[in-house]
């Protein structure tokens, strides 16, 4: 069995056994979900671990002819970035279905939608065929309207036809481009890797890369196509922020590098001193509203915008063919990883919180350290983590961006990291409002209901991911930066 | 020259009946209307050729259809009440979209080219007979057919119209 | 009279047919607007046969069919009628808004 | 045992105990703090292992590997990293037998030893990193932990808002470090400390003056803000809020020290950096001052104490800026030593009689402490330097090597700073053993032995560590200066200058009790209210910041948001509108078909 399909089987598989399970198998719905995280985790690591680093490029593909005729077929494959965003999604996908262990509602379809999501997005970063790209695209995108809109909280209609509303105008903007490209090319195949092959010619990608760019962005969270992503994710049940902020985002920055910069050369690299513009930016703009929001959720949620504007900020870089391209890309994909993981720490921890108080108002709270210290400690490593800590992970991604901007913009490069005493600033307000302070009487309550057992378990796997890769970045740094060359290579 | 005269009230008769079918408000107006109308139009079939088709128009339009409308009127409403208002918008929308539609049609109408044939077919070909012969065989099976939908139609309506 | 001039008072009809259909509220003369669309066009098949066609029993079916089916169309509608003035004590299109949201 | 088991028993026992601690032992707190204590005594013997196997050459793994750039993380073991490394695990050690005491009945004990002993392996960390990037990383773990434990009440407001002033302070430093060292990566693409400080090929060879002055200023941004300089040293003395052990440590040998450390690394740089040496110098010399003058008049021992840190760092990086490494090396050293001993006193009498103030602590009888009395008065004594205490030889060094490079206005101001500390110090002790009513009666807590054996230890390093410059000089392999008779005798005569006013003021009977600066009205609304640097940021950039936040957020609220929902409302306005023509007026969707079938007639007609 090829090891791709089997990861992407592995969903496919679990969701048909769910709808056949009968409602009221709760446990049995919930272990086989656990299992089949579980079982993407172990495939997904014998993938990285069956990466072969020294010859780079894409490896493990099949191809299935599916409609000849206009050159679709069921082409599979990973290059390193894809081998790293595979194993996130399993990651988050093991630990969000941990999260929501004790969900009672409308179980089996929850867990449903969410497998259908978990389906998409492995799609997404396996497929070598523009037209499964775009089809595992949508499929990863369309369940959060049913999760927000029955299992979300707080003004979930508004936030659910919010997001959908911005994710179906970036596919609008999508869609047209890469029928364009399809029929450009003149290739009559949808291959991505026939159609890096083909040079575009300027003016075309000229035209084409805004739309592939904005399309894609509005996922990653690209100022000012942001807005839906707090509001979102705040809204959405905790393992669908988790995977939504965790990795879906991740699509639109993996998109943008797969066929924007893959297919689109010379067009990103035209676009992209403006789109440096814009990721600074939103990096500045995301740390700076967050300052001021009043919902834990919200301010996770405009941290993401910050933290994705330094992917995006990566990805311009290295398309700009400058001595730190390389840096830039790595740091990028490494930030992808980085900021996955913990906002699906920061998400799962809050939401944690959120599901014992029913509070997610900074202002309720005040001095809940005293009353949950461990689910206080995660959301404050995850913080940490946030405010780009050394021995966490995000701190290389930062630094190799960072690095690359200072190289390529020394003055986009120094206002990043002053950014990074804005993300200071809004994360101790969140500790010292929230956390520290005089404990609120009004929750004593929660003290029997800290976090405990099954409860740590997610939370444990992503702090020790975060960790391992803070303090060992060759592990994963190996991997990213052998694909990094040879997909520079090609320009 | 008396038979373009004829032909001429013909048409007037169809227009005429139809203006006051169209615009009349009161039903009963407008359903004499409809009959003058179809009776025109029963005589510029007549004028095309097919006495049969004009008698059958005659006999089901007129004498059937006309009277049955007459019957569900007074079943329905009481014949002194006085209809609604006219509604000024949508009469001219109405009328909007009739010109438009005459219009369009007559300007095609007249830009189109038709394949006329020389001169009518024989007298027979336009027969009783031909015609009876061209519906039991050819057009059998729509001939069949109508023949269903009339019955179920029958059948339809009394059940529909039956009291619950 | 030639065939544009049929086909003229065809149309002529059908638009005059159009605006009964249009304008009415009341279900029976949306019925005669109907019928008269339904007669403009059986002139128009009875003048395409008169002047194109080389068999001239086509036509005179379609006619017949025609004819045929407007009268079971008519008893249909009619005893709908029935049953919506049974129902609401008005025949008045306007006011039929139940199946509206 | 070999060098390479001995580094990592050093650094990695604290870690190791900090994670044990923090997973298993929350529920033990006894068990934590033995093992903490334990993990605390192997660092310090390997410590100690390393400096008597002596210097040798560094050791190196590759850690990181992206496009040009290759870091190797490993230990550097040369002179200052040896020597201060076991003054780390040294004092961290005195300081945890002495948090026993201290922390006997805080809830969070677990939570406590954990963090020091996490604070222990990060400075340690920090010290033997043989890679700039290294450095860094363990830079802001010292920081982080200094966090934690800052905030370690957390439940006081204060004390949280204290440790979110240490780091955000300490980060705006960072963000200048960080910009600095990457800098030095993307023009050397390399970090390694040794090759960079290398004569024949190392940075400055590299690059021009301009740019090695930009560099060597922005880490100075960084040590600025860990070793709190002016303008950034307003988070020090509201990290006081901290347990009193707490600051012991924070300012005598991690934290604070980590920036002077970090400027001793890398002193040929700053050397080679002529512009950048002579700010730091002034901003040093400066803030020297400044700090004093605030000792002067505070009443709150911890905070004359912390003051008086931030003035002796700018001793230290005077002496270093000047061109000393021994010097600085040799006050960092003796500082740790006093000051660590300074704050365990104080916290032995703030234990005892619940004030921070220093009359307070005279009044309710604080000189009945004997031990610890002894150590306020050694501690002071070496602080201000009275001869032959430690203080008094670094200082000495620091003048020396000012005069030598003829840093005349520089010698002048730490002249003053030097007398102002005789002075601010022997107020202090003046007002706890001579206090200005008998005390009442004794209700304090008696020393407990734990407590007193660290502050009796640390007494005598005060006294005898003075002598062992020599040594520390031939560890960094460099000759001390010669001292001048004349600069002794003028340095000697300050310091009694100021003891005796000190004296004058507060410690002969029927004293006035108020500072002799209390005569100058202006200059002493200005020191009590510290020169009103918080303000001055509270109305500028905190303001700014906050502003900023709020148009930022009313932009996404108004701006964005409002005209996406605009858009959105906008749409479905339209499509309110729009579904009239779905009214259910069947005669209109007639009417459309029919012009809409004409057209199309039309259109096909017309081809």
């Amino acid at each position: 069995m090829p090891l791709l399909s089997s990861i992407l089987l592995t969903p496919v598989i679990t969701l048909i056994i769910l709808l056949l399970m009968p409602q009221k198998a709760v446990r049995g719905i919930r272990l086989i979900c656990a299992f089949s995280g579980l079982l993407t985790c172990v495939l997904s690591l014998q993938l990285w671990m069956g990466y072969d680093p020294t010859s780079g490029g894409i490896q493990f593909e099949e191809i299935i002819p599916w409609v000849s005729a206009i050159g679709i077929s069921y082409h599979l494959g990973v290059d390193g970035f894809g081998v790293i965003l595979v194993m996130l999604n399993s990651i988050v996908y093991f630990t969000g279905v941990l999260t929501m262990w004790d969900l009672e509602d409308r179980v089996k379809e929850y867990f449903a939608f969410m497998v259908l999501l978990v389906i998409g997005v492995f799609g997404v970063f396996m497929s070598l065929d523009l037209f499964f790209f775009f089809f595992f695209y949508e499929i990863a995108v369309v369940p959060m309207y049913p999760l927000i809109l029955i299992w979300g909280s707080g003004n979930r209609a508004y936030a659910g036809m919010k997001l959908m509303l911005f994710l179906l105008a970036g596919s609008a903007l999508l869609f047209p481009g890469l029928l364009a490209i399809y029929h450009h090319a003149g290739l009559n195949t949808f291959d991505i890797i026939a159609l890096s092959a083909h040079t575009f010619d300027p003016q075309f990608q000229i035209f084409v890369y805004p739309f592939i760019y904005i399309g894609f962005g509005v996922l990653a969270g690209l100022f000012p196509f942001h807005g839906w992503s707090p509001t979102g994710h705040v809204a959405a049940p905790s393992a669908v922020s988790m995977l939504h902020a965790g990795v879906l985002m991740k699509l639109g920055a993996f998109g943008i590098l797969t066929v924007g910069i893959r297919l689109l050369p010379e067009g990103a690299a035209y676009w992209a001193p403006t789109f440096v513009v814009l990721a600074v930016i939103g990096i500045i703009y995301g740390a700076y509203v967050a300052m001021r929001q009043t919902d834990f959720k919200f301010v996770i949620g405009f941290s993401s915008v910050s933290h994705m504007g330094i992917v995006l900020l990566g990805l311009n870089l290295a398309v700009l063919g400058s001595v730190a391209a390389t840096d830039a890309l790595n740091g990028a994909v490494f930030q992808m990883f980085a900021h996955g993981i913990m906002t699906a720490l920061f998400f799962s921890t809050a939401g944690y919180i959120y599901d014992k108080s029913h509070s997610k108002t900074i202002a309720d709270f005040g001095g809940l350290g005293a009353q949950m210290p461990r689910a206080v400690s995660i959301f404050i490593v995850a913080g940490l983590c946030g405010a780009g800590l050394p021995g966490l992970a995000s701190f290389w991604a930062e630094l190799l961006v960072f690095l690359a901007a200072l190289k390529t913009y020394p003055i986009a490069g120094v206002i990043v990291i002053l950014g990074l005493v804005l993300t200071a600033v809004y994360i101790l307000r969140v500790f010292n409002q929230a956390f520290f302070g005089a404990p609120n009487p009004k929750w004593e309550n929660l003290k029997a209901q800290d976090m405990s057992g099954l409860h740590l378990i997610p939370r444990a796997i992503l702090i020790a991911v975060l960790v391992i890769f803070g303090f060992v970045p060759r592990l994963m740094l190996d991997l990213i930066n052998s694909t990094t060359v040879a997909f520079l290579g090609n320009f | 020259m008396l038979e373009q005269a004829v032909i001429y009230t013909f048409v007037a008769l169809v227009l005429i009946g139809g203006g006051l079918a169209a615009f009349s408000r009161q039903i009963l107006y407008a359903i004499i209307g409809l009959g003058i109308s179809l009776l025109g139009l029963a005589g510029l079939f007549l004028n095309l050729g097919s006495p049969f088709v004009a008698a059958m128009q005659v006999l089901i339009y007129i004498g059937g259809i006309t009277v049955a409308i007459v019957f569900a009127m007074m079943l329905s409403i009481a014949m002194s009440i006085r209809p609604p208002n006219p509604d000024a918008r949508k009469l001219g929308f109405a009328i909007a979209c009739a010109v438009i539609f005459f219009g369009a049609v007559a300007h095609l109408i007249r830009g189109a080219q038709f394949q006329q044939i020389a001169s009518p077919a024989s007298e027979k070909a336009w027969s009783v007979g031909a015609l009876g012969h061209a519906l039991l065989t050819h057009y059998n099976v729509v001939f069949e057919a109508l023949s269903l939908v009339l019955l179920l139609a029958i059948i339809g309506a009394i059940l529909i119209a039956r009291k619950a | 009279m030639t065939l544009e001039a049929y086909l003229l008072v065809g149309a002529a009809l059908f638009s005059l047919g159009l605006i009964g259909a249009l304008s009415h509220r009341n279900l029976i003369a949306l019925l005669i607007g109907i019928e008269l669309m339904m007669n403009a066009a059986s002139l128009n098949l009875m003048a395409f046969n008169r002047f194109v066609v080389t068999d001239p029993t086509t036509g005179q079916i379609f006619v017949l069919i025609i004819i045929g089916l407007a009268a079971a169309e008519v008893a249909i509608f009619l005893s709908i009628i029935l049953r919506i003035y049974r129902a609401y004590h008005d025949i008045d299109a306007e006011k039929l808004t139940k199946l509206s949201g | 045992m070999d060098t390479l088991s001995l580094i990592l028993l050093t650094t990695i026992s604290p870690l190791a105990c900090f994670i044990i601690a923090i997973i298993f032992l929350v529920q033990q707190p006894r068990a934590a703090q033995g093992l903490v204590l334990f993990g605390s005594a192997i660092s310090l013997l390997s410590a100690i292992g390393l400096l008597v196997q002596g210097p040798v050459e560094p050791l190196r793994f590759l850690w990181f590997q992206s496009g040009a750039i290759q870091l190797q993380f490993g230990f550097i073991l040369d002179g200052a990293s040896l020597m201060f490394g076991v003054v780390v695990a040294f004092i961290t050690a005195c300081i945890m037998l002495y948090s026993v005491g201290y922390m006997a009945h805080d809830p969070g004990k677990t939570r406590y030893f954990a963090l020091l002993s996490f604070f222990a392996w990060s400075m340690l960390s920090f010290v033997y990193a043989v890679d700039l990037l290294q450095s860094f990383i363990f830079w802001e773990l010292v920081g982080l932990s200094s966090f934690f434990l800052i905030g370690f009440w957390f439940e006081k407001p204060e004390a949280a808002g204290a440790a979110r002033k240490a780091f955000l302070m300490t980060r705006v430093g960072d963000v200048g470090l960080f910009i600095g060292i990457l800098l030095i990566l993307q023009l050397v693409s390399n970090f390694d400390i040794p090759s960079l400080l290398d004569p024949q090929t190392g940075l400055s060879t590299q690059v021009s003056p301009g740019i090695l002055n930009a560099i060597t200023l922005l880490i100075f941004i960084g040590i600025m803000g860990k070793s709190a300089q002016f303008p950034l040293h307003t988070w020090l003395p509201d990290a006081m809020e901290g347990p009193t052990p707490v600051s012991a440590l924070l300012h005598s040998a991690t934290m604070v020290a980590a920036g002077v450390f970090l400027m001793i690394r890398l002193h040929p740089l700053f050397m080679a950096a002529q512009d950048t040496a002579l700010i730091v110098l002034s901003i040093a010399t400066f803030t020297a001052i400044l700090a004093s003058t605030i000792a002067m008049v505070d009443t709150d021992i911890k905070k004359v104490l912390a003051y008086s840190s931030i003035s002796q760092l700018g001793f230290m990086l005077m002496a270093l800026a000047a061109g000393s490494l021994f010097a600085g090396v040799f006050h960092l050293i003796t500082h740790a030593v006093f000051k660590a001993l300074l704050f365990l006193c104080s916290g032995i009498y703030i234990h005892a009689y619940h004030t921070n103030s220093m009359a307070e602590i005279g009044r309710s009888g604080g000189r009945r402490l004997k031990a610890t009395t002894l150590g306020l008065i050694i501690g002071g004594a070496a602080l201000s330097g009275v001869p032959p205490l430690a203080g008094f030889w670094s200082k000495e060094e620091i003048f020396a090597q000012l005069g030598h490079n003829g840093f005349n206005i520089y010698m002048a101001g730490a002249f003053l700073a030097a007398f102002l500390t005789a002075y601010y110090t022997f107020r202090m002790i003046f007002l706890i053993t001579k206090p200005d009513q008998a005390p009442a009666s004794d209700h304090s807590h008696p020393e407990p032995l734990n407590m007193k054996a660290p502050v009796l230890i640390l007494t005598l390093g005060a006294i005898v560590l003075g002598f062992f410059g020599s040594n520390i000089a031939q560890g960094l392999g460099l000759i001390p200066q010669h001292h001048s008779v004349i600069l002794m005798i003028s340095a000697v005569g300050v310091v009694i200058l100021g003891i005796l006013i000190a004296y004058f003021d507060y410690g002969r009977d029927n004293a006035p009790r108020t500072g002799f600066i209390s005569k100058i009205a202006p200059l002493d609304t200005l020191f009590t209210n510290k020169w009103y640097i918080d303000d001055i940021y509270r109305v500028t950039i905190v303001a700014i910041t906050h502003a900023l936040s709020r148009i930022l957020h009313w932009i996404e609220n108004h701006v964005l948001d409002g005209n996406y929902d605009r858009f959105g409302l906008g749409i479905l306005r339209t499509g309110a509108k729009s579904t009239r023509v779905q009214g259910g007026w069947m005669q209109l969707y007639l009417g459309w078909a029919i012009i809409l079938l004409a057209v199309v007639a039309l259109y096909l007609g017309l081809q």
